[in-house]
């Protein structure tokens, strides 16, 4: 049940093929220094996008969005779809060329749910998962125990906890990445710190990496389908402001470059303006747990109603972004049965109706017995993040009377340290998947979910889920009825969450460069298939 | 050897008694040594400029935002990025403040470049003149258009004048400079205020007691400016959570250094004048020495420090809004204000401008302010 | 004797803010080969600036000369420019100042100031600057000059430096040496000791030297001639033994009579009331009428021309007018003149 | 002897004042000195530039805690450990009048705050008014008047500071001032007036007087006896008269030769006596001793001879 | 001298380890932990992070081993780069820094103090007007706007110089113009005051006396007493631009110490905080100490009496 739509890298590289001409060499920028490029601990975007790169795992995502023969070249599901078994290609090599083997799997996921490899994501993908991982990820298990096994140097056993149905697409993500063993353990402590303590085995290899400054991809020529990838070098510089990025992509020192609201009016009708679609959800978290305001329904569903969220998308964040009317983004798994996407089927939940959200707040105040509410917003403290909350503010307090809105931003990490202990009250939040399926988006708020973080707590819905992950798990058409229900009951019923918008990201893009796709999870941008074409640009 | 023209008369050849009271009168009339300060520095036309500059800012701070019907955090997206309209000014086109906004579209014809422009401008077309610069010939960017766009019209508020512009938000930018202004003396002012009076304190005691006392708070103060104010601001900021006070408080906190050395140099100095002995001398305690002797002597010291302590606690505040760690949104303060106009140089610059001219005129004003009070309290300068 | 320089009406104003102060106001007096001439006076009365302006060394831009020609040579250094005043200054006119702690550039070798003016002036490579410079400081009884030629200022007494001060000035064998209260700052012994250096050098050079001032102690020792100046005039002139032995001028009588002489017994000192007049706002009549026990009406109308004495002496003051009153000096100025006498009889 | 009838007002015993300068480095500021001041007389302590004698005077006045010995005042130790009362009154009795009349008057203070202060920390005032009437007939005492008093200091010369500074110690009605170089900044023609003055004030008020300087000739006018100090301790001690007539300490012979007198004849025949401190030897075993009555002289068993000697004759 | 630079050291060494302890309890204030995403990371785990972190101690115990890994030169690990020690994310951004901090430094310093005399020898002239115009434009204005606008026209319009990023040294020059702003306007401004003062003096009216002219007036006696006073600001301006590089970096993209900094502030890495702040600590005591030889380089008194000032 792997449908995703990833988004297709852009208009013009759609429809006639295009030749690469002129130097294979991109730069783009990042707007961070990555900090890990170890597969197993990897946590943020760009380390995972050139891990992406740099390895291949079982499967790669490919331009359909639907996951391409990597190092597996096919695999069976047994009977009870708890086995898989994959067969591995056995041309692919490492860059040192060693073969790639279904050892070098087995020991990579091992590692991953190891808790001495201290990995965040290794238990979090893998636990509930693969056979074992949750007791191996708490230490009640040896590591042998991982339901994974190299029948032969090129056959994978994979023994699945329970029936997955989106596992196919996981093996795209980072954790489940193979790793060379004796490489590993040669290096120790200082695998992957630097350029030369990286093993590729991927279409790219790093061989230049300055920390904080830039890192230097080269095309690996050992990939086994090296012949498909055409850039000869992706250069990515730490940019941290956009002005400079702009300044960079204006003189031609970068071919990519993410730009802010202001840019995009003058950017827009540029031919090197594009926004890409992204399948993260922005929304209010409301935090339940405390006797705040928040835990009052009438008080969540006013506030959820009363955004302008049109004005949001288009004015403030001026990106390409868009109102969210639920939880599950737009464009990112469609029915069983039909090309209609999770949006379309399950509608607009809980949309901007000021009229509603002040009837609401009349019923809220009037059950609360006060006419005053003060309530805290967590932000963030970007730039984007300020203007974002001080506009919630004037919305929330114009709209409903009598309610006073304390913006408090803070650093990315610092608010993720405040919703992890549930100080507070009104958090901006978003999710991005981790793999395509509604599931990413919706086991989040199960009570007691990782993920929850503010005391939501449904039967029904945590049944639902509950189904959809056990019962009906191999019956996609039930799943999918679950999921839509149970997004009902959060966002409209329960409105525990406020939807507001899904992201987009707006770029200055040289036209010369095509062929990048955009995956809806695992590393944002493939560039496998991607080429220069200097006369594309003219 | 010299002649006097005309012979004096002889009864003016009388004796005069010499008036012991007149030979001791003082020809001067009385001024005190702050009166001649001041009046040293109200001829000092630079400084005066400044004085009157920061006496006007400081007023705009106050009453800047009553001269607008918007309050600082009143948004409307409708009117989002107005670019400035000043009534009057409006009509002088070079000055750029008639709430037009003007763009250049190139392309290889003019034509080309005015449909490209029309995409960009979709609906509001209508409120678009469009002035052709160079017809092209074919080749890249040889055809010109300007496109002048009437943001208010678009709007749909022709009669609305927002003098400094509105942000994204719709926020009306004049209010919000002046607000900004408010908050961000206030700050200063704080801080210097803070500043002064600990180390004011701290010099005062180290110098006057001298000795082993000086010795240790010297040593201390220089392990307190051995930690980089930068690293201790930051530090203060995150303990106590970005505002207004904590900022204050984080600039506070490695700002007195300086004073106090200052101070200590001066009442060093000043404890070995002869006039603090003879208060000594005569039995006068070391509380009443310090606070009328020292004190009102180092009084000159202190304003001037005072006066370049709040420009650069300003600056401070400019900088730590620049790292992110400024005010809370939808707090202004002109650091925010100069950092939410920095990202938009290119595209909005009337954003960054206006408060950034704010921030300068302050800044300057107040340094050239500080030079001619330190010209004027210092009598060397004064005979100069 | 040959006049070297002729000073004519001289004034020399300040611009300050209250206003401008008048700080030399129409002085005349002239300079002979060889001799020195004294300049007394209190402090303020003007002496400094009169030497400043000789050099051209008045403070820029608020001092400036308002009238009044500087001969020297038949050359009016007045009219000067500042390149032309450079090739003077340290050949022709050389000057010593007051403060040897402050006159001494703190981060410059000894030696290297005084070669100084010898390569500037007389186009001496360093080596021979440096062999004249040691010469010149065995002249003024610097020790072992080699290796104080290495030495900063700080590493000398007050005394070595002013001897270096004088060092310097008198490089260049200048003309003229003007001296400002070159030992007020030390103390009688090692004052006493520049003062006979002063003396041999010009017995040995034939220097002029204009000497500034206001201990008359120093004035007996050194002088030939004395201009007493008072609130930016001179007010007498004369040779030293006119000046001590029969003075006019009621100052002058003042100064004399307050300081004690070893012999004398309990009176009172005779003091002059008062303080000197702010030369911002200065009298109309004679600046000294308020402060003299012997002023007439005239005093406070009109200032006094300069009567003559003798040819070598004058004095500015209405009580030389023969219209005057006869009055008599104070007592202890009596006693100075009749002491004179009795010498001068015995010797006739 | 005629000093035993007069009562001794100030003892000074083995002062030493010693300043640590750098971690090692100690100036000997006064090393050791010794004398009385009786009442009524004025002392003067005259020596070169640096030895030591505004430090006696402040050590006198407690200015500086001294290192070691003793200064007796009417008996009783100066210097140690006292109470809040006993200083007070010690303030009272003992003023001093400083060098330079521009860093010894608070410029931003009028004047009759500043003639008032003492007034006001001992309470010898009870009302403004007092208070006003009494700085005003101070400021007449020192020739000055009661226009003077709503003045700032930078307003008046440097005579009239100077004078100022005497109404100051006057205010508490001492019975001893030192005067530290009152007249050494101040105009040929203005020191006389302060030197009139204070003896005036002496005669009137029966002061007694420390009297600071190294101008020898206003030393001896003004003196009674008087103190020849050198590097920190006192060379020769005599009656002013005495010591000009009979100096017998190589150092103080230099001195008074060095004086220039304001008399071109005298001058012109005077003969400088150096003093060469290498040839004379150190202090070491030469003590302060009197020559004949009076007259002490530090010297050691020899010297003590040949001076008695010479006394004598 | 060596006894004086010995124990100068010393003094540092205490210096700094006051500083260490400062910010080591400091730290121990602050909320945060290694355990960014706690809810992936189950309880084994934790207790496994923590361990490595040696956070399981009690807190006297922690700042004993972090005062001896100090002394042995070890700095711990960053809480953000997973197993990077601090020492080596240092040493890999103090490079770019230091480069444009000498550089700005310089430069600045040089220009300022021409400037300066420049101001000094046409006093109230209108090359005295100019210098001090620029002089307090330089300290008025924030070096970010300098460097946006530098940026924009100096990069992007006129194409002269690279944009931004870190590579050879045409790439240092655009962020060393803005970051030397400030030096230079404080040295020009200070220069002035302290060249009037000097030119005041009565050592250059003998030097005037003895008919030097107006060049070697200046430039043989004036500058190098006006000099003395100018070291001192050095101090307190050396650790200022540290101040200034935070933002040059970040808008110019170089890979430097404020950079690194800032974002470990933003994400509560407190082992490269502290690693950070001992560093600019220790930069800080150094450079003082600098100062205080090149005092008695340049003032032949201090130098003479061994530097006890
Ligand atoms: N730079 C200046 N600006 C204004 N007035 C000045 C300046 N220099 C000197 N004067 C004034 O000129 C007058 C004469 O000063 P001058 O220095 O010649 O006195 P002096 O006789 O040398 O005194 P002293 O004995 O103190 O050196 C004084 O009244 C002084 O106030
Ligand atoms: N507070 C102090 N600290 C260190 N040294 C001092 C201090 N006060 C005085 N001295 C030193 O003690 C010595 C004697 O100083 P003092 O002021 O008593 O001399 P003086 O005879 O009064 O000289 P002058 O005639 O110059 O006033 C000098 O060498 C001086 O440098
Ligand atoms: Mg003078
Ligand atoms: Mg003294």
């Amino acid at each position: 049940a792997c449908s995703g739509n990833s988004e297709s890298g852009g208009e013009s590289a759609e429809g006639e093929e295009g030749q690469a001409s002129g130097d294979q060499v991109v730069d783009i920028s990042i707007s961070d220094e990555i900090p890990s490029m170890d597969p197993s601990l990897v946590t943020d975007q760009h380390g995972m996008q050139w891990t992406g790169e740099t390895y291949e795992g079982l499967y790669r995502t490919g331009e359909e969005g639907d996951p391409v023969e990597g190092i597996a070249m096919d695999h069976e599901t047994s009977e009870d779809g708890l086995t898989w078994t994959f067969n591995l290609r056995e041309d692919a090599e490492w860059e040192n060329g060693d073969p790639v083997t279904a050892n070098d799997f087995v020991y990579a996921w091992q590692r991953a749910v190891d808790p001495d490899t201290a990995s965040e994501y290794g238990p979090y993908m893998m636990a509930g998962v693969i056979d074992n991982a949750t007791e191996v990820s708490e230490g009640e298990m040896d590591v042998e125990e991982l339901g994974v096994e190299a029948v032969d140097d090129y056959t994978l056993e994979v023994t699945l906890d329970k029936v997955t149905p989106y596992f196919e697409s996981l093996t795209t993500f980072p954790t489940f990445l193979p790793l060379n063993e004796s490489f590993v353990e040669e290096q120790g402590e200082n695998f992957a710190l630097e350029a030369e303590n990286t093993l590729s085995n991927g279409p790219f290899k790093m061989t230049e990496w300055s920390h904080g400054e830039s890192m230097k991809f080269e095309k690996n020529d050992t990939y086994w389908d090296a012949d498909t990838v055409q850039l000869s070098e992706i250069n990515a510089q730490v940019v941290k402001e956009t002005s400079t990025g702009v300044n960079l992509f204006e003189t031609g020192e970068l071919d990519r470059v993410s730009i802010s609201a202001e840019y995009v009016d003058q950017y827009s009708t540029e031919q090197s303006f594009r926004t890409i679609e992204e399948p993260s959800v922005f929304f209010l978290k409301m935090n339940q747990s405390n006797d705040g305001p928040l835990a009052n329904e009438n008080v969540r569903k006013a506030i959820a109603q009363s955004i302008d969220k049109e004005g949001l998308a288009d004015t403030i964040l001026n990106d390409g972004s868009f109102p969210a009317n639920g939880l599950v983004p737009e464009n990112f798994v469609t029915s069983p049965e039909s090309d209609e996407g999770f949006r379309e089927a399950n509608g607009d939940l809980l949309p901007t109706d000021k009229e509603a959200a002040q009837e609401a707040w009349a019923a809220a105040l009037e059950e609360l017995g006060t006419d005053t509410v003060e309530i805290e917003m967590l932000g963030d403290d970007t730039d984007k993040a300020q203007n974002i909350n001080a506009y919630f503010k004037n919305q929330l307090e114009e709209n409903l009377e009598g309610l006073t809105l304390n913006v408090k931003s803070v650093p990315f990490k610092e608010r993720l340290r405040l919703s992890d202990e549930m100080d507070y009250e009104l958090s901006v939040s978003g999710w991005s998947p981790d793999f395509v399926d509604a599931n990413s988006f919706m086991n989040m708020f199960v009570t007691d979910g990782g993920y929850n973080q503010m005391g939501y707590s449904n039967e029904e819905y945590d049944a639902l889920i509950e189904e959809a992950a056990g019962d009906s798990a191999d019956d996609p058409q039930a799943r999918w009825d679950a999921f839509l229900e149970a997004e009902k009951i959060l966002v409209e019923e329960d409105a525990a969450i406020a939807p507001l918008y899904q992201r987009s990201t707006a770029y200055l893009w040289n036209p010369a460069l095509q062929g990048v796709y955009y995956n809806a999870a695992g590393h944002d941008f493939e560039y496998k298939w991607a080429y220069v074409d200097e006369e594309a640009a003219e | 050897m010299e002649k006097h023209k005309q012979e004096p008369s002889a009864d003016w050849f009388e004796r005069v008694e010499r008036d012991e009271e007149k030979a001791q009168e003082i020809s001067r009339p009385s001024r005190t040594f702050f009166q001649d300060a001041v009046r040293v520095l109200f001829k000092n036309v630079p400084a005066m400029i400044a004085l009157i500059s920061l006496i006007l800012i400081i007023l705009m701070g106050f009453f800047g935002s009553s001269f607008s019907s918007y309050g600082p955090n009143e948004q409307a997206l409708e009117r989002s990025n107005l670019t400035p309209k000043i009534p009057v000014l409006e009509n002088i086109s070079w000055l750029n403040v008639n709430g037009m906004e003007s763009s250049v579209y190139e392309h290889v014809t003019a034509e080309q470049a005015q449909a490209n422009a029309e995409v960009r401008f979709g609906d509001d077309s209508e409120f678009v003149t469009y002035t052709v610069l160079s017809e092209g010939d074919g080749s890249p960017s040889s055809g010109q258009v300007r496109a002048d766009y009437d943001r208010y019209a678009a709007a749909g508020m022709e009669d609305e004048y927002f003098y400094f512009g509105t942000d994204r938000l719709g926020r009306d930018l004049w209010t919000r400079a002046w607000e900004g202004t408010k908050v961000s003396l206030y700050i200063a002012f704080l801080a210097a205020a803070i500043d002064l009076v600990v180390g004011v304190a701290y010099g005062g005691i180290s110098g006057y007691y001298g000795g082993r006392v000086d010795n240790y708070m010297m040593r201390f103060l220089e392990i307190l400016m051995g930690i980089p104010n930068l690293v201790v601001v930051i530090l203060m900021i995150i303990i106590l959570e970005p505002g207004i006070i904590s900022i204050a408080i984080a600039l506070a906190i490695t700002g007195w250094t300086g004073m106090a050395r200052v101070i200590r140099g001066e009442v060093l100095k000043l404890k070995g004048q002869e006039y603090v002995m003879a208060a000594k001398t005569i039995g006068v305690p070391d509380r009443k020495i310090i606070a009328k002797h020292l004190i009102p002597n180092v009084m000159g010291l202190i304003i001037i420090n005072t006066m370049f302590t709040i420009p650069s606690a300003i600056f401070f505040e400019a900088f730590l809004s620049f790292i992110g760690l400024g005010l809370q949104a939808p707090e202004a303060s002109l650091g925010t204000l100069v950092n939410d106009g920095f990202k938009a140089l290119t595209t909005t610059p009337h954003v960054l401008v206006f408060p950034a001219v704010i921030i300068s005129i302050i800044m300057i004003s107040f340094n050239v302010l500080a030079d001619g009070l330190r010209d004027s309290f210092d009598p060397k300068m004064r005979d100069r | 004797m040959e006049k070297i320089l002729e000073v004519k009406n001289l004034s020399v104003s300040f611009n300050t803010h209250d206003g401008e102060v008048q700080a030399v106001r129409d002085i005349s007096f002239d300079l002979h080969k060889g001799e020195t001439l004294a300049i007394v006076g209190e402090s303020g009365s003007g002496k400094s600036v009169t030497t400043k302006a000789l050099m051209k060394l008045l403070p820029e831009p608020q001092g400036f000369i308002k009238n009044g020609e500087i001969m020297f040579e038949n050359e009016d250094i007045v009219k000067k420019n500042e390149k032309q005043m450079q090739k003077v200054r340290g050949k022709d006119l050389a000057m010593i100042f007051q403060d040897p702690m402050t006159s001494l550039n703190p981060t410059m070798k000894v030696g290297t100031q005084v070669m100084e003016g010898l390569i500037r002036h007389r186009n001496m490579n360093k080596q021979q600057a440096r062999e004249k410079a040691i010469e010149i400081l065995k002249l003024v009884k610097i020790p072992e000059p080699e290796i104080r030629m290495k030495q900063y200022p700080h590493q000398f007494s007050g005394g070595m430096r002013q001897r270096v001060m004088i060092a310097i000035a008198l490089a260049c064998d200048p003309k003229i040496l003007i001296a400002d209260e070159p030992t007020t700052a030390l103390d009688v012994t090692i004052q006493a000791q520049i003062l006979d250096i002063m003396k041999d050098i010009q017995a040995e050079t034939n220097t002029s030297i204009i000497f500034i001032t206001h201990d008359l102690g120093v004035v007996a020792n050194i002088a030939d001639r004395v201009a007493v100046m008072y609130a930016g005039k001179i007010i007498e002139i004369g040779t030293v033994d006119e000046l001590f032995y029969n003075p006019k001028h009621p100052y002058t009588w003042g100064l004399l009579g307050s300081m004690p002489t070893l012999d004398s017994s309990e009176e009172e000192l005779f003091a002059i009331p008062g303080t000197p007049p702010d030369l911002l706002y200065p009298p109309k009549g004679d600046a000294f009428a308020p402060r003299n026990e012997f002023a007439l009406k005239i005093d406070y109308e009109e200032q006094p021309p300069m009567f003559k004495v003798s040819d070598t002496h004058y004095a500015a003051t209405w009580l030389m007018d023969p219209k005057a009153p006869a009055i008599s000096p104070p007592p202890s100025v009596q006693k100075r003149m009749q002491a004179d006498k009795a010498k001068k009889g015995v010797l006739k | 002897m005629i000093e035993d009838q007069r009562e001794k007002l100030v003892e000074v015993k083995n002062l030493k004042q010693h300043f640590k300068t750098g971690r090692k480095t100690i100036v000997k500021a006064i090393d050791g000195l010794t004398f009385e001041i009786y009442k009524g007389e004025t002392f003067g302590l005259v020596g070169e530039s640096g030895c030591g004698k505004s430090t006696t005077g402040r050590s006198i006045i407690r200015l500086y805690e001294a290192t070691d010995g003793e200064v007796l005042f009417k008996g009783k130790n100066v210097q140690g450990k006292k109470n809040k009362k006993d200083l007070k009154d010690f303030n009272r009795q003992m003023q001093m009048i400083f060098q330079d009349p521009y860093s010894s008057l608070n410029p931003r203070m009028k004047v009759l705050d500043i003639v008032a202060e003492g007034l006001d920390v001992h309470g010898l005032v009870n009302s403004k008014e007092e208070r006003k009437n009494r700085v005003y007939e101070l400021l007449e005492t020192v020739g000055l008047n009661k226009q003077h008093a709503s003045r700032y200091p930078h307003e008046f010369s440097g005579g009239q500071r100077q004078r100022l500074g005497i109404a100051r110690a006057l205010a508490v009605d001492p019975e001893f001032i030192i005067a530290d170089e009152p007249i050494s900044a101040l105009d040929v023609s203005i020191q006389a007036q302060v030197v009139n003055l204070l003896k005036k004030l002496q005669k009137e008020k029966n002061l007694t007087y420390l009297f600071i300087a190294h101008d020898l000739s206003m030393v001896k006018y003004i003196s009674d006896r008087i103190g020849v100090m050198y590097f920190g301790n006192l060379v020769e001690l005599a009656d002013s008269e005495e010591l000009y007539k009979n100096p017998l300490h190589p150092y103080t012979k230099s001195l008074l030769s060095a004086i220039p007198l304001p008399d071109p004849d005298h001058e012109r025949t005077r003969k400088r006596i150096q003093y060469d401190p290498e040839a004379y030897g150190s202090n070491e075993n030469r003590s302060f001793q009197e020559v004949k009555p009076g007259h002490w002289v530090l010297c050691n068993e020899e010297e003590l001879a040949e001076y008695q000697g010479a006394a004598l004759t | 001298m060596a006894r004086y630079i010995l124990q100068r050291i010393i003094y540092m060494a205490i210096t700094l380890f006051i500083i260490a302890t400062i910010s080591f309890f400091l730290m121990k204030f602050l909320p945060g932990t290694p355990l960014s995403a706690q809810e992936r990371l189950s309880e084994v785990q934790q207790q496994i992070i923590l361990e490595k972190y040696g956070l399981n101690d009690p807190v006297p115990i922690q700042y004993l081993n972090y005062i001896w890994n100090l002394m042995q030169g070890d700095l711990g690990i960053s809480f953000q780069y997973d197993n990077r020690s601090v020492a080596s994310i240092l040493e890999t951004r103090i490079g770019p820094s230091f480069q444009l901090g000498i550089q700005s430094l310089i430069v600045g310093s040089i220009l300022g103090t021409l400037l300066g005399i420049v101001s000094a020898i046409y006093h109230n002239g209108f090359m005295d007007r100019i210098s001090t115009f620029i002089a307090v434009i330089g300290t008025s204005i924030p070096s970010f706007i300098f460097a946006g606008l530098l940026q924009y026209f100096v990069g992007v319009k006129l194409g002269w110089l690279p944009v931004a990023t870190w590579g050879g040294f045409e790439y240092s020059i655009l962020p060393t113009i803005a970051l030397m702003i400030f030096p230079m306007a404080t040295c020009a401004r200070f220069m002035r005051t302290e060249m009037l003062e000097v030119m005041g003096q009565d050592y250059i009216t003998t030097a005037r006396a003895k008919g030097a002219n107006q060049t070697s007036v200046v430039f043989k006696h004036g500058i190098r007493n006006a000099l003395i006073p100018l070291v001192t600001i050095l101090g307190p301006l050396a650790v200022g631009l540290l101040t200034g590089t935070l933002v040059i970096e970040q808008i110019f993209a170089v890979p430097g110490i404020g950079e690194q900094f800032v974002s470990s502030v933003m994400t509560n890495d407190f082992p490269v905080i502290m690693g950070t702040t001992l560093f600019f600590a220790f930069f800080f005591v150094l450079v003082v100490l600098i100062i205080d030889i090149l005092y008695g380089i340049i003032d032949p008194r201090i130098r003479i009496s061994g530097g006890d000032r």
